[in-house]
């Protein structure tokens, strides 16, 4: 508010923005009224009832109910209201959309290392179309950190050995910060980086242009051919392995009796410790991928699976 | 029954009321350690519903002969300590003797079985932390398993160890004759720490030894 | 009783002298002193830290110290501050000093214990200061795995132990003070009776003794792992980090209520006196220290709402934590209401309790901007919370230490204070208070992450504010150690009631009889009777009275 | 009040016996396949009902004051508050709702 150097008021660039300040504003009324109503009847009675005399005997008042019970029931309305307030908007900042732009983040210690779909990849810095969803999904390679943009008002802690998700919707192009939210080491505070919010043809340019590699999805394709994946996961179930056509989003029967709903995690699991989660039906043969993929090549695998959907067919056609 | 007059502390009026604190104050203690030893039930429990297969492979290489003879040895433990602490309400010192010696001697046969299991473990590197080897697919539930195995147990063991030093300081006493009908309450204090540490047993049991078995 | 005659009269301070007498004693009212002293000792070393903290943070660049000396440095300002002043603070000086002498009790249900507690403490404190000399621990006080227990190389181990054995002092005081309000209540001194002070001490104690084990547990699993390579928290081998945070926080969220709960039973009984007038709904407020103890221990989650816990577990915690926000509301609702027609006299203590209750009244609300889910996603972990915990700890609490370590000074020593000097250390406190972490409030909600060694340029501005605040803030902080040292030798003697307080520990000579009482007092007032101040609030019978 | 409530010997000894009995119950259990969770269960139940045993008798809280209960009941209340408000949270980590909420 006050210019570059004493800003009051952190910029609102995402859909979420707005929601949340709103959510603020209110916060901050109730805090201000309450705030003054205790600290001016403090002050009040304080220079109303000062002791005169020694002698005073103030009168004995032991107490109403009435008066605890409504000051019991008005916080505890106002809470509700705030609960069911924030809730909705945690739920709204939880789950992406379905046409969201999923990009891959891996943080190390005290780097952000991006994995665009397209191919490109960048460190500490993350250009996005403004105006589109942006589903990120974070894993770390070591230590606990947080994938904080204040600007977009959204943190999502990323786990070693785990996928979290984030998203957002950009409003507004410009750069951001980029904080690590949890610590995680000396150069906590050195992890830092930019958001880059651009128009969506500046986008379209930016991220078609010299890709560094083949997109994610191709090189994730090329590992399902190298690691022999494609040998018992057949486009039908008629393979040694589950289908994985449209997996994602899909209720998945385990041997245990259990079933799970498939999502990343469940995909990153049973590529690296397949045992722990049996398809049903199928005999526990695939061998353990830890090790020998990295996180990055996970990713990969994980994007391209994505890809088989059942009008795609067999694999490659993409 | 020789009945030495009540002595109790300055701090409290009678005999009664020192009896009824020192009751109190062990069974809050207790709870603490329902606490403490409920942080590691709690780790337990949250990496069974995560990894059940893991747990029941690791389980079943445990000796379930040897945990349930553990766990008889350890509730015989308990009714000699039971009826020490009965012996010393009615006065019978040499009977509170004999029962605490029993208690000592069922508890460390208690040790004697544990410590053997766990130089099984040790040539079966199945310890995690030094060479940990488990064949099959599941071997990183099954470090987890392990590493829960001696916490817990050896936490367990720990106890053990505290209890049965505090028998013997209380044998010691009993045959100074310091205690009496009417002052009986070191002998049930520690008579409730070792049915607790024979509880936490009863626990451990089941959870460590019976996971999976019917699997086979 | 003259002035003369009470030099001579024996009582606890002049019953024996040396160091034996002091080191070895089993009276509560010198194990309180030893706690005094150690406590006040460990408050300006945390604040030593904390010195360090905003000097550095003055500039945006790293300039003062290097990243790794300032992790250290922020880590042992919050284990020194929070395991070694603000949890033993208010519970082991006052509650050891009062609470027998509050129930009419001759001592603590077990002396011995209570002595046992305080060398714990200290070995505990040897052990954490040896791991600061040793090089420190950069972790941060809450020992996040997998960093603490894999990736860290600084002397976790050794601060872990420390946490550990000073947690058992914490556990003991915890015991002696449950067993000693069910037993040892002298005839008469029925539970609605008692003053609110033991309500939220016995609140305080169901805390030590159920929250403490855990955190115990959950350090000594983080030290078998760094130690001994047991994988319990090791991604690689599929463990959760979160499984530490729940074990963590099961704790450490009713800490902070170990932490409050015992200030605002020092404020309930400044109120009262200083407005000599009975509280305003004697049971909601004991009864809503209680529900403060149980409801604390089922809101830890809000921790960790973006920790990636499950959404549905960040709602329940959510909605939880609401409702623990409830039975502060209803405190500070009372305490303002006694205020109403008494006859209020503006005393330290009382300047004190009023600060307390509007710092409280601020810290709580913006308790409930981080309960809610939607702003939590954005203030989680940035000087938002700071702010907000420190106007709960620095705010609340450190002001009820201080204003009940006035109120009872004269009880405690036989001395006065300077009560003018005493006035203006208050005002002193309470604004460098408000100017060191009012603007962190501002720099959270813009995003400046906490535990940042180096931040953005456009942060500086509150940044300088906050550690000009701070300087306020510590000679605001030095001038009560200076007077009060000063006032045990030259400020007048205070007679036995010097605020014409209710309470037993005013129906015994300043200072007590090692005993406390000559003979068992019998209660017939009940609590806080300034209505009818003239009349006794005891009676004593003429032999020894049998136990009701 | 806890006056100490002498148990008498039989009793003791039908309790130690009952003890052993369900020690090798729950041994025998472990290895026929109730099917689905109902061994872990079982395994539980039974040693809670031991539990219960040294508690009341051998730990002489039948015969002792309702305070003794209450302390008794608040240590397991807690562990009970520990795991209902631990266990929510892997357990609905995998509950996705498909649509996502505006």
């Amino acid at each position: 508010m006050f210019g570059p150097n004493l800003p009051l008021f952190p910029e609102q660039a995402s859909t979420l923005a707005p929601r949340v300040d709103a959510l603020l504003y209110f916060l901050l009324a109730v805090s201000a009224f309450f705030s003054l109503l205790i600290s001016i009847s403090i002050v009040v009675f304080a220079i109303k009832y000062r002791r005169r005399s020694d002698s005073e005997r103030p009168p004995l008042i032991l107490g109403s109910l009435g008066l605890e019970i409504f000051w019991t029931a008005v916080p505890l309305a106002i809470t509700m209201v705030i609960f069911v307030w924030g809730a909705k908007l945690f739920f709204v900042s939880f789950y992406p959309p379905p046409n969201a732009l999923e990009i891959n983040v891996v943080a190390k210690q005290w780097m952000w290392k991006v994995q665009h779909p397209e191919g490109k990849s960048e460190i500490d810095e993350l250009h996005i179309p403004a105006g589109q969803p942006v589903k990120l999904l974070l894993t770390s390679q070591d230590v606990i950190h947080d994938f904080f943009v204040p600007a977009f008002r959204v943190k999502k802690d990323v786990l070693p050995g785990r996928y979290t998700t984030l998203w957002f919707e950009a409003s507004k192009p410009g750069t951001y910060h980029l904080f690590c939210a949890q610590y995680c080491g000396t150069q906590h505070s050195g992890m830092v980086g930019r958001i880059i919010v651009m128009e969506p043809p500046a986008y379209a340019t930016w991220v078609g242009g010299g890709g560094t590699g083949g997109s994610t999805t191709a090189a994730g394709q090329k590992l399902f051919q190298t690691l022999g994946c494609a040998t018992c996961h057949l486009p039908t179930d008629s393979g040694r392995g589950p289908s994985l056509v449209g997996l994602i989003g899909k209720t998945v029967a385990l041997q245990n009796g259990r079933s799970i709903t498939a999502d990343e995690n469940y995909l990153r699991e049973s590529i690296l410790e397949p045992r722990a989660k049996i398809v049903r039906g199928y005999q526990p043969i695939m061998p353990i991928f830890k090790g020998s993929v990295s996180e990055e090549g996970v990713l990969q695998i994980i994007s391209y699976i994505k890809t088989l959907t059942p009008q795609a067919g067999a694999q490659g056609r993409k | 029954m020789s009945d030495t007059p009540a002595i109790h502390a300055h701090q409290f009026d009678d005999s009664v009321q020192q009896h009824e604190a020192s009751w109190l104050g062990m069974w809050v203690f207790l709870g603490t350690e329902v606490m403490f030893f409920g942080g590691m039930f709690l780790g337990y429990t949250f990496y069974r519903t995560a990894y059940p297969q893991g747990f029941a492979a690791a389980s079943n290489h445990l000796d379930i002969w040897l945990g349930t003879i553990n766990t008889a040895v350890l509730i015989c433990s308990s009714f000699t300590m039971a009826l020490a602490v009965r012996a010393g309400q009615i006065g019978q010192n040499r009977l509170v003797k004999i029962f605490l010696c029993l208690t000592i001697v069922l508890g460390i046969v208690f040790l004697g079985i544990k410590f053997t299991e766990y130089y099984q473990k040790f040539e079966e590197h199945l310890v995690p932390g030094w060479d940990f080897r488990f064949e099959g697919a599941l071997v990183s539930s099954a470090e987890i398993f392990f590493s829960f195995y001696f916490a817990m147990t050896g936490m367990h063991a720990v106890h053990m160890i505290i209890g049965i030093s505090l028998l013997t300081v209380l044998i010691v006493k009993t045959a100074r004759g310091r205690f009496s009908a009417s002052y009986n309450t070191p002998v049930e204090l520690v008579g409730l720490y070792w049915h607790f540490v024979d509880i936490v047993w009863i626990f451990l049991f089941p959870l460590l030894y019976l996971v999976g078995r019917h699997l086979g | 009783m003259s002035d003369s005659v009470q030099e001579r009269r024996l009582h606890y301070l002049n019953a024996s002298y040396g160091l034996r007498s002091w080191l070895l004693t089993t009276d509560h009212k010198r194990i309180a002193w030893l706690y005094l002293i150690s406590v006040t000792f460990f408050f300006f070393i945390g604040g030593f830290f904390a010195t360090l903290l905003r000097i550095e943070l003055l500039t945006p660049q790293g300039d003062l110290v290097q990243a790794e000396t300032y992790n250290k440095l922020f880590t042992m300002h919050g284990v020194t501050m929070i395991f070694f002043f603000l949890i033993p603070s208010i519970p082991a000086v006052l509650g050891n000093f009062l609470i027998p002498l509050m129930i009419g009790a001759r001592d603590l249900a077990f002396p011995r214990i209570n002595l046992a507690s305080w060398y714990l403490y200290i070995i505990g404190g040897l052990f954490t200061l040896t791991a600061a000399a040793a090089g420190g621990v950069d972790t941060g006080w809450t020992f996040y795995t997998p960093y603490s227990s894999i990736y860290s190389n600084s002397q976790v181990a050794l601060t872990v132990v420390g946490i550990f054995v000073t947690g058992f002092s914490s556990i003991l005081t915890g015991l002696n003070f449950i067993v000693t309000i069910h037993t040892m209540r002298a005839p008469g001194m029925t539970w609605f009776r008692l003053p609110l002070f033991v309500w939220s001490h016995y609140a305080t104690s169901i805390i030590f003794i159920l929250g403490t084990p855990v955190i115990a547990i959950s350090l000594t699993l983080v030290a078998l792992e760094r130690l001994f390579g047991l994988g319990i928290f090791n991604p690689e081998l599929g463990g959760d980090p979160l499984l530490f945070q729940h074990l963590f926080w099961f704790y450490s969220h009713p800490a902070v209520y170990i932490m409050i709960l015992p200030g605002m039973g020092v404020i309930s009984e400044l109120i009262p006196c200083f407005s000599r007038k009975r509280i305003f709904g004697y049971n909601f407020v004991a009864f809503s220290s209680l529900a403060i103890a149980v409801l604390g221990f089922l809101v830890w989650g809000h921790h960790m709402f973006v920790s990636g816990q499950s959404i549905y577990a960040g709602m329940i915690f959510s909605f939880l934590s609401m409702l623990v926000a409830i039975p502060s509301a209803i405190k500070v609702f009372n305490w303002t209401a006694t205020l109403y027609k008494g006859s209020v006299s503006l005393d330290a203590p009382m300047l004190y309790a009023l600060g307390f209750i509007g710092l409280f009244t601020m810290g709580g609300l913006t308790g409930l901007f981080v309960a809610a889910l939607g702003v939590d996603v954005h203030v989680h972990d940035t000087y938002f919370v700071i702010a907000h915990f420190h106007y709960i700890m620095v705010g609340s609490a450190v002001m009820a230490y201080l204003g009940g370590i006035h109120f009872w000074w004269p009880k405690m020593t036989g001395r006065r204070y300077p009560e003018v000097l005493a006035r203006l250390a208050a005002l002193i406190i309470f604004l460098g208070f408000n100017l060191t972490f009012f603007p962190q409030f501002i720099l959270g909600y813009l995003g400046m992450p906490r535990r940042y060694h180096v931040y953005p340029p456009e942060f500086q501005a509150l940044n300088v504010l906050s550690s000009a605040g701070a300087s306020i803030l510590a000679v605001g902080y030095v001038l009560p150690l200076i007077y009060l040292i000063w006032s045990l030798r030259y400020s007048p003697v205070a007679g036995m009631n010097l605020w014409k307080a209710r309470g037993l520990e005013w129906q015994t000579p300043s200072p007590p009889p090692t005993d406390n009482f000559e003979v068992t007092p019998i209660v017939v007032q009940p609590a806080y009777a300034y209505d009818v101040l003239d009349e006794p609030e005891v009676i004593y019978a003429p032999e020894k009275a049998a136990h009701v | 009040m806890n006056t100490p409530h002498v148990v008498s010997v039989k009793l003791y000894a039908a309790i130690f016996g009952v003890l052993l009995l369900l020690t090798l119950s729950t041994t025998g259990m472990a290895f026929v396949d109730l099917g689905g969770d109902w061994n872990a269960v079982a395994a539980v139940a039974i040693a809670i009902v031991k539990a219960l045993l040294v508690i009341l008798f051998f730990m002489h809280v039948r015969y002792s004051s309702p305070l003794t209960w209450l302390f008794v009941g608040a240590g397991f209340f807690w562990l009970m508050i520990l795991f209902g408000l631990t266990m929510p949270d892997p357990l609905a980590r995998n509950w996705l709702t498909p649509v996502a909420i505006r």
